[in-house]
């Protein structure tokens, strides 16, 4: 059975119907990444995971257990920072790991220096720069200790260069500890170069649009952004993506020349 | 031989001392003296009373002599009519003062010196029905008016406040505000209720137990209407000591009021009574038909039950 | 409405279990009616005197009444100017202590001599035990503004204002309704004891009456009034509190 | 420390002004002495009168002081519990607030009469008057914690106990200083009242004594004692505040 | 003289240099992007020409008038969406105009339909996806009423297609409208594709290291992103990023091998 299974889940705010029968599986130590629009769920395929929300329907399984509205089994980065004003960086870092138990300090420290927060241990959060607490609440999950980890959006207020060193280190460390991760990122490079897997959403109500395996070998370069294979693939995903909102698209009344040769699309699609 | 019998209650007080107390009704005061000099004086010891005054604030003593929780208090014959009425066991066993002290007082400047001058005046008081009963009894003697009379409630306020601004009269303790006021040098005229009609001549204070104390322990009750007695006594005879004794126990007393008041209130103890603390059944009666016919008692009350004179001393 | 009426049951069982308890432990263990009367007596007494007694209500919950809306309006705006000044905050803080500090029986025979007997020394007792809660939870509440809105306001170039009207009291107002709710529970117990600055009629009035005349059952009114009183004004509070801050509730579920 | 120093002259010179008008109001006015001494002469009797007076300074602010200590953990744990079982909350609620509105003159005879003149009835009374801001603010603040905050404690598998240690007291901590505040402010006031239950010494008996001997003098004296008693206890609070919650201090820079 | 003129401003936070000697300027209804590495002051600076925060040495002037410290100057959409949690969607909107006098209901309507966020006008915004409330502030911000616009990383949290239509709705506006823009962005494409100049800041504390004219002519279309000379300016761009942040990278020690031979240059870097 894989780690985490995701079984027909539905769920609707009000009458705001967001996921509708939604499946897809996570294997374990496997990284997978899910793209998909602004608003089509992400997040709450999170909140259901994590146990914070219970769906509609359907059922959510870790290993053999169903996890429906529990709590506890994810390390869990949310989109915003979410630190604790009153707690210093390192407490905050520490935060998660307290909350099952053990905390080590010295892992702690090491990491803030990596992310390159070293003078900000006993800054409080209100004196850093959106990146930078960004940057702690990321450190604050890969420091807690459960079995899967999710992430939402980890890398956005980041710049390119200090996000593709965050890229690098979450891989390494990956590669090293292996953990199960789930990934929600806008960035399709992003998502090729770092998953196994990745899982296009479509629009609202939220399905399962597509499903990629990445074929590229680890360990990871970066030299793998250059090689024509991603960028085939990235143009494939991209279509995949557009697909996916393509619904919304044609009311829009947009019409767009495919003159895409280059690696970058250029649709407007929302909804 | 003072100190003699001292240490021989101190011996006494390690074996046989029955601890009792009585609670005053409000801050002590020179019609408490008696008390505090049969407790000073070792009067309760003789007694084989080891005796706790107890002062109640919010409390109040009444209540708390009904129930039980102190075996004795201060109260006024007002208070145990109506508690009797209400089914409350309170029992008067010793008049403090003779005869009613208070009345209404007013500065001297407002000319208030007889009930029929309370016309078109205004009176302060504490809004009880009692007060315009009596205020209208003594006009009647006088065939004036009640209703010409403007009553005010003025609450907690202290007499000489009140009479600084709106109210031109007020219910007072001779003993106490009234000689406040001889201190301060401020002229008062004085309506005593005693003088002009006999039934408002009521007791006030009086000590009280309740029925429960008389009927099991009439031997404590005995002791200690005895000692009290003796305390009064005291006073009575030597109204300057008996102050310095209450000024011992409550140093933050007004030491010139306490004397003097201790003075005025020397010859009001017994006056006319054959001996101090002595009740008559008349008084009772009285007080307690006015009270009725004036529709300040739902029934009528049995004045025997309300006060006894058998634990005065011989 | 439905929602809490259906929500106002669980109260009144624990209410009504109250007074079944307090009726069976008076009658077994025999306390007398003049210590403590049984609520069947009560209520027979709240009865039966009512015409006797309602005009002494009414009368207190003008006061009660008059009392609260000076102090809210005294308290908002005393937070509200040190809030805008906090120059003045620390001087002023102390005072704010010390008025609620003076006992009534030594503020009593000032007022009266200042005020006479009329509504005025009464509304400035009420007022003075109502606004101070109030003005300490508008003041916290003020300050512990979010600093990401106020950063925002403030660069999008809010007058402070603007910054007070549109920021920082709807930002306080869960924290100014934990005040309101706590003087407006003691603005019945103000309005009473501010009766005893002499008035004519009046709970607080006729409790001393009662008490007086050994009327417990009596008194046991008057207290059920000035509670039933209380539970009534804090509902009404947190009524509004409900409807004003319904954006946190739709949050929290 | 030095900077509360500092900061200490702005309200002690306000003080002293209140002081010198008080002063020549009163000695141009006329007031006589027994209805507003003027401040020399109340603190002449304070220094004379000083060792009489002392005993039930001291004695008045052990019995606040435990009193406010007591209200304190009653109204923190009531809180707690009633934050932590929300179904039992709404039926407790009311019995709060009942709890503030029985007059102490129909409460001292029962309490008396229940437990004697110890020391039990007294703290009773205090703890009555401390612990209800208390909890009001504490519940409100509990109620106040940012759903962001909390979405990420749960998610990250805080169990309810951590929730609660972790974040919804830290966050709750302006609010309740605000209770604490109010309650502090109480404390000296509750402690003077209880000594009204029956107390061989204290600031309330000194006051009632100098009050019926007509020493106003003396009662001043005692309001004295208990605002300055009041203030020292409001300013602890704020210290602690100002210690504990310096991280909101710091980000309002 | 220009539109805005930052004069060599300097700006520390206890002993944390944050901006030295600063200098720049902004055109009348000239579009101009900031780039720079995560915690480098981007949003310092923009508090700095908000008036929040007076520069410790140097001035500011908005066309002939100093605006140290003076505030209401700019429309600005800050790093963190900020919207009032007790109002709706639309009263969200409309603040920015509120606060300079004027509301226009209609066209606050409008804009929220045009960046998708159809039927939630009277929405809060905890109902509102990370992205969605992105939305709602950049609206807040163009609706205000000010002659010059701060946007901080306004599409950070958008996924790629909502992300350009924004870009290109933002486009259709200034390109309309002509208003003064100055842009916080971690995205090169981006900040190509919409701005006229760019300027680049070094580490803290920063200064400006390059700036760039984009010549590109205008009206833009999305064709632009795949033209080869957009691909130039590109790893022009991120290469002087690379060399602003280069005392750093060294420091980290990561060496890599310059085999660009596509758009995306990977060299890790940080401070
Ligand atoms: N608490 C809530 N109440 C009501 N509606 C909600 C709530 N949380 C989310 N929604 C709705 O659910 C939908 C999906 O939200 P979600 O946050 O999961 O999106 P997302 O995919 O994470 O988007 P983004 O990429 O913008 O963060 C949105 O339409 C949003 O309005
Ligand atoms: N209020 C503050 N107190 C102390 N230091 C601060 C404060 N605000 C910002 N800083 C410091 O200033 C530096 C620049 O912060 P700023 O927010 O301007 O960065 P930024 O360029 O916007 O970064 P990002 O891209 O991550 O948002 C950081 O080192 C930060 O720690
Ligand atoms: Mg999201
Ligand atoms: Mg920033």
């Amino acid at each position: 059975m894989s780690h985490l299974t995701v079984s027909n889940i539905s769920k609707q705010f009000d009458k705001n119907e967001v996921i509708k029968n939604l499946a897809f599986t996570v294997e374990k130590n496997e990284f997978v990444s899910i793209l998909g629009p602004s608003g089509s769920g992400k997040s709450t395929i999170f909140s259901l995971i994590g146990g914070i929300l219970s769906p509609d329907q359907g059922t959510i399984h870790l290993d053999h257990q169903v996890i429906n509205g529990k709590r506890g089994f994810i390390s869990y980065m949310p989109q915003t920072p979410s630190l604790l004003p009153w707690r210093t960086i390192v407490e905050n870092v520490l935060l998660g790991q307290e909350l099952q138990g053990k905390k080590e300090k010295e892992a702690a420290l090491d990491m803030i220096d990596i992310a390159g927060l070293t003078g900000y241990e006993n800054a409080y959060p209100h004196e850093l720069s959106g990146g930078m607490k960004q940057r702690v609440s990321f450190i604050r999950a890969l420091l807690s200790p459960q079995s899967i980890i999710c992430l939402d959006e980890p890398f956005s207020a980041l710049d390119e260069l200090t996000r593709l060193d965050m890229q690098k280190w979450l891989l390494s460390i990956w590669e090293e500890h292996r953990r199960t991760i789930l990934f929600v990122t806008h960035n399709i490079e992003e998502a090729l170069f770092l998953s196994d897997r990745i899982i296009v959403l479509s629009n609202k109500p939220s399905q399962v649009a597509a499903e990629f395996h990445v074929p590229f070998s680890r360990p990871r370069e970066e030299s793998l952004f250059l090689e024509d294979e991603f960028l085939e693939w990235k143009r494939k995903i991209y279509y995949s993506l557009r697909k996916a909102q393509a619904p919304c698209s044609a009311a829009y009344g947009l019409e767009h020349s495919n003159r895409d040769k280059g690696n970058t699309v250029s649709i407007a699609a929302r909804c | 031989s003072n100190s003699n019998s001292a240490s021989e209650s101190k011996e006494k007080d390690k074996h046989s001392l029955k601890k009792v107390s009585v609670v005053l009704d409000w801050t002590p005061n020179t019609n408490h003296t008696g008390l505090y000099v049969a407790k000073e004086k070792g009067y309760f010891k003789d007694e084989g009373l080891d005796v706790d005054i107890i002062m109640p604030g919010d409390a109040g003593a009444d209540q708390l002599v009904a129930s039980g929780k102190s075996e004795f208090g201060v109260s006024y014959q007002e208070s145990i009519t109506q508690a009797r009425i209400q089914g409350v066991p309170l029992v008067s066993i010793a008049a403090v003062i003779q005869h009613n002290t208070s009345g209404f007082a007013s500065p001297a400047s407002k000319n208030i010196v007889s009930p029929k001058d309370f016309v078109g005046k205004t009176y302060g008081g504490w809004g009880s029905p009692v007060e315009k009963s009596v205020i209208s009894s003594l006009m009647k003697k006088e065939n004036a008016d009640v209703n010409k009379v403007s009553i005010v409630n003025m609450g907690d306020t202290d007499f000489f406040t009140a009479v600084k601004r709106d109210i031109d009269f007020a219910w007072i303790y001779y003993a106490w505000t009234g000689v406040e006021a001889e201190l301060r040098g401020e002229k008062l005229n004085m309506v005593y209720l005693t003088d002009y009609s006999d039934k408002l001549d009521y007791y006030t204070p009086v000590l009280a137990t309740n029925e429960n104390m008389i009927k099991e322990n009439p031997d404590t009750v005995q002791a200690f209407v005895k000692a009290a007695s003796k305390g009064y006594e005291f006073a009575i005879k030597h109204p300057s000591d008996a102050a310095d004794i209450l000024i011992k126990d409550m140093p933050d007393l007004d030491p010139n009021l306490v004397k003097k008041s201790q003075e005025w209130l020397a010859s009001k103890y017994q006056d006319d009574a054959p001996r101090w603390g002595e009740q008559k059944q008349k008084v009772w009666e009285n007080y307690a038909s006015w009270m009725f016919d004036n529709g300040l008692l739902e029934k009528k009350l049995d004045a025997k039950k309300a006060f006894t004179n058998k634990f005065l001393p011989q | 409405m439905v929602k809490i009426i259906a929500k106002g049951w669980r109260p009144l069982t624990v209410l009504l279990l109250l007074f079944i308890v307090w009726e069976t432990v008076a009658i077994k263990s025999g306390v007398p009616d003049w210590l403590l009367p049984t609520p069947t007596k009560i209520f027979y007494e709240g009865f039966n005197g009512w015409f006797n007694f309602y005009p002494n209500l009414l009368s207190t919950i003008k006061l009660s009444l008059l009392g609260f809306a000076l102090g809210l309006l005294i308290g908002l705006l005393t937070a509200i100017l040190l809030h805008l000044l906090p120059f003045i905050r620390e001087s002023i803080y102390p005072l704010l202590i010390i008025s609620q500090n003076i006992p009534i029986i030594v503020l009593a025979p000032l007022l009266v001599i200042w005020f006479g007997f009329g509504l005025l020394p009464k509304m400035i007792v009420i007022t003075l035990v109502c606004f101070f809660p109030i003005t300490v939870a508008a003041l916290d509440g003020f300050k512990q503004t979010s600093n990401e809105l106020k950063h925002y306001m403030i660069m999008a170039g809010a007058s402070n204002k603007q910054l007070f009207w549109k920021l920082e009291l709807p930002y306080a107002l869960p924290s100014l309704f934990s005040g309101l709710k706590i003087s407006a529970t003691y603005s019945v117990m103000g309005a009473v004891i501010s009766e005893w600055l002499g008035a004519k009629e009046g709970i607080g009035v006729y409790m001393t009456l009662a008490s007086s005349s050994f009327r417990t059952d009596r008194v046991f009114v008057a207290i059920f009034a000035i509670v039933a009183l209380s539970l009534l004004f804090f509902s009404i509070i947190v009524l509004i509190e409900r409807w004003l801050v319904r954006w946190q509730l739709k949050g929290a579920k």
